[in-house]
């Protein structure tokens, strides 16, 4: 599903990488946490993936293709099957949470009946079904991660992606966050998920990728999150 | 894809403009001062163009005729003249008609005076050409031809008067010129600066994996509305000045303001200014979009 | 306080231009080409005006004297027109001098008649006005004086004359106030956008403390700034368009076209496009900034 | 220090209290932890503090004035008197991270030398020595939080309010953030943060007031996190 040979990044032209060497490979099905200090990279690979970014060096392959070799007409097809939750949210914010959500299933023309039946039961698994009518920018931070998140499962896409999604959410919330990730990953569904939260990393039990200082430093089955600390 | 995409590209073209309609009313509001501007700018141009040429149309030529020529010379030199390619109308003056029009020029002055038997005036052809501009070039031909004594259009005053006409005619396009371009960077920046506030919309779409198409249309939507109502209103607002300008010329019988009917003008406008406005709206929010679809 | 807050103003001013470069650079193209049009049109219409003050102040009027008034009659007419407050100038001319500016004028149309004999012409006083437009009145006035037999100024022409050079300024002032009103709010409306653009930075600084004065003076200075380059520039343009206009009209001896002289020009221009510029850009900001210190 | 009396907050027109008859005191020099679940009106407390928002209903005291009664021209005064660490951040974004703090600075008038002089301590503090000259949109989403709190701290102000600070902070920088916090409170300043963060929360062992629904539900001194859950 992922794979990264040699991959490295460095932004602008500063000395430092962002991402140095960092080879992996993550199987169709797997869930897998990506965790490391502030700063380590893991938005910086995540982004990559998307082709947010393109890579300095090194082979990315996302669905067995190369992203850096994807052309630009065909980036949104790409992503049309990638659910991405943004550390910083990118959410529409002038608009309500229900055509944030409807506006990604738009996207790959879903049919309005479908719309219309799909998102109130995606805000109902984040519960947000009572903000579905409410703007962006009149919802709390935890709201507003919550309703990244709707966005990003709404299309059912082959993987979904999150970046620190329980960073604003109180530990119960958080649980039942992931609990849905995980359960959504039992359909068959790839996940990936960059987080510092010690007690889910710890409670789930899943594959973990150790990144520091843009190396990888460590790739554990089952793994928890006080390995490297 | 195709409907619910269609119906959303519409519903979002209206509620783009809802959400973002301080933005959308005050640029739409630039569209309309600026194409106002140039249309009412056209209408004083179309005008004075139109004057101009009036006053020229009113150049004629006398081509006096020797005092001796007999009527041969007369008959053929008058057609000669009649025949030119670029006469429009001649007329022969007899030296006493032309004693007759001085007696009435001059009042009581020449009374006691018998013209009759000692009339010192010419007789003369009066000619119209096709082209005011083709008087001087055809005084000078005439006055080789046989019979012909001198050839008089106002030399000196004529040129003056069609040096005059072209000056202000170049001033009048360069200006328009000018104001056109003014109105297309205007428009565009003005689309530019309310494209480029919803940039961070506009890259969170493409993020969500839509095509760049997709997020176009309702922007070009938009860029046709505001264009089209940019240029509609002024032209409205022309339409109206412009009628109570001929009534009141018309009733202040300001007959030598000879200004162009109303119909006229406004086709000449529409024809501009509709598509100028549409146009760019259409382009200004396509192009202002390019940076940011490339994400 | 004052030290490090003046230096972070200076300094902001100009970072700010810079970090915002673009748009600041396509800002300022539009005051200036809003402000290049305006200065455009002000020197036409200034000219216009000029021309058409100068076609009507060789209006004159000539106030022919009855033949059997003595010389005491003549005399007292004489300095009761010459003392008229609205009277410029008066010149006495003679019935003979009259009849050899006839002779002049028709040639030899005119030989063999005896004029020291039998003179039908009158005698007439020819009088300037301080103001052209004191003529139709003045000349009602005088017709009623003793002496007088009628007074001439081109009644029919003249009046038609003032009325054309007053449709003439009238059109080119409301084209003139159109567009100052146009370049105010294109201008206003751009600068509106350049500080909407930098809303978010501004209420940060409004969340960390900063008194909205604080905030206001970087945004003030860059809207001085870009005002006044805004408005220098296409002074400079003008300047040099002028120039040429000038001298062009100087080689083409287009005496008839009588422009104004560029200084003239220049500093009627200065007067008005500097302060409107630097006005308007520091009103521009300052008042688009309103909204966003309200936090 | 702040003192709340019936407040209350209700959002434009809807029906429901984002803050309902709140009570509550806190004293100069006390280290509190606002705590409950997503929605449940932290924020919008926080914001009260600073007149980002006026109080519906009730009375909120602040420095021993009442905010909702502040004229506007005393905000920014009140403002340097608190340093606010956002929970989206609200950083200049296009401005380095020294020209972020400086501007704080700056503002209440401090001296060059001072400028120059304080604010790469306070990076240093937040680890953020190296990212001095990096705009903000260059920072992780971690490194721009920390660039919010050296923000916060760089005026010694007499109370810092800090929203969600270490939601994007791996644990052990969370520790090294909340530790700063806790030895800047010893010397004497007021702290007031909002967080879901259990681990920190328990091990602080302070004093917790508990938010559910807009409703205080619980006051405790060494509170700790698992007390409403
Ligand atoms: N500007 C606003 N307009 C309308 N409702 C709002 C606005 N801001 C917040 N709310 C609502 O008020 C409630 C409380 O919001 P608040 O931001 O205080 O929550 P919070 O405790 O900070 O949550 P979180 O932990 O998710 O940040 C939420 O239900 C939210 O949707
Ligand atoms: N646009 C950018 N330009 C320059 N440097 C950048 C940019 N984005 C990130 N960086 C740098 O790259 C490094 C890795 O950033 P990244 O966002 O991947 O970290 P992260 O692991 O997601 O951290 P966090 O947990 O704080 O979000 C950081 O040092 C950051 O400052
Ligand atoms: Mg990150
Ligand atoms: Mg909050």
């Amino acid at each position: 599903m992922v794979e990264a040979k040699n991959l490295c990044m460095k932004y602008g032209k500063g000395k430092q990488m962002a991402l140095d060497d960092v080879n992996f490979f993550i199987d169709r099905g797997e869930f897998v946490f990506f965790v490391g200090s502030s700063g380590a990279g893991k938005s910086t690979l995540l982004k990559l993936i998307i082709r947010e970014l393109k890579p300095s060096k090194g082979a990315l392959k996302v669905f067995n293709r190369d992203v850096s070799r994807l052309p630009r007409h065909r980036l949104p097809y790409l992503r049309r099957n990638i659910g991405m939750v943004f550390q910083d949210f990118r959410l529409m914010e002038e608009r309500t949470v229900y055509d944030n959500v409807a506006f990604a299933m738009i996207v790959i023309g879903s049919s309005r009946r479908e719309i219309r039946r799909r998102v109130p039961h995606v805000l109902n698994l984040v519960g947000l079904q009572d903000k579905a009518k409410a703007k962006i920018t009149d919802l709390s931070g935890g709201e507003q991660q919550r309703a990244g998140l709707a966005r990003a499962i709404a299309n059912r896409p082959a993987m979904i992606i999150a970046d620190e999604p329980t960073g604003n959410l109180d530990p119960g919330t958080a649980l039942d966050i992931m609990n849905l990730l995980r359960s959504i990953n039992l359909r068959g569904t790839t996940v990936l998920v960059a987080t510092h939260n010690r007690e889910i990393v710890d409670h789930f039990k899943k594959r973990v990728l150790y990144l520091e200082n843009g190396k990888l430093v460590g790739d554990e089955q089952k793994g928890i999150y006080t390995n490297v600390h | 894809m195709f409907i619910s995409g269609f119906i959303y590209i519409l519903g979002e073209t209206f509620k783009g403009l809802y959400r973002n309609r301080w933005m959308c009313i005050t640029s739409t509001g630039v569209v309309m001062v600026t194409l106002l501007m140039l249309g009412l700018f056209m209408v004083v141009n179309l005008n004075v163009r139109h004057i101009t040429e009036t006053v020229k149309e009113q150049v004629e030529m006398v081509v006096y005729i020797e005092e001796d020529a007999d009527r041969a010379t007369l008959e053929e030199l008058g057609s000669l003249i009649a025949n030119h390619r670029e006469v429009a109308r001649v007329e022969y003056v007899s030296s006493e008609e032309h004693m007759g029009r001085l007696r009435q020029q001059l009042g009581g002055v020449l009374e006691g005076y018998d013209t009759d038997l000692d009339n010192p005036l010419l007789a003369s052809f009066e000619v119209s050409t096709e082209y005011p501009e083709a008087v001087v070039r055809l005084a000078d031909e005439f006055e080789t031809y046989p019979g012909v004594s001198a050839v008089f259009y106002g030399q000196g005053y004529v040129e003056n008067l069609f040096e005059v006409t072209r000056v202000v005619q170049i001033v009048g396009l360069a200006l328009m010129a000018g104001l056109a371009t003014t109105a297309v960077f205007l428009i565009s920046h003005t689309i530019k600066l309310t494209v480029m506030m919803r940039k961070k919309e506009i890259t969170i779409m493409k993020y969500v994996g839509a095509t760049n198409w997709f997020i176009r249309w309702p922007f070009l939507m938009e860029g046709l509305l505001m264009g089209f109502v940019g240029a509609v209103l002024p032209l409205a607002i022309v339409h109206y000045l412009y009628r109570i300008s001929v009534e009141w010329v018309a009733v202040n019988e300001l007959m030598f303001i000879n200004l162009l009917p109303l119909e006229t003008v406004m086709a000449e406008l529409s024809l501009y200014l509709i598509p100028l406005g549409i146009g760019l709206g259409i382009l200004g929010s396509m192009f202002s979009m390019g940076r940011f679809l490339r994400v």
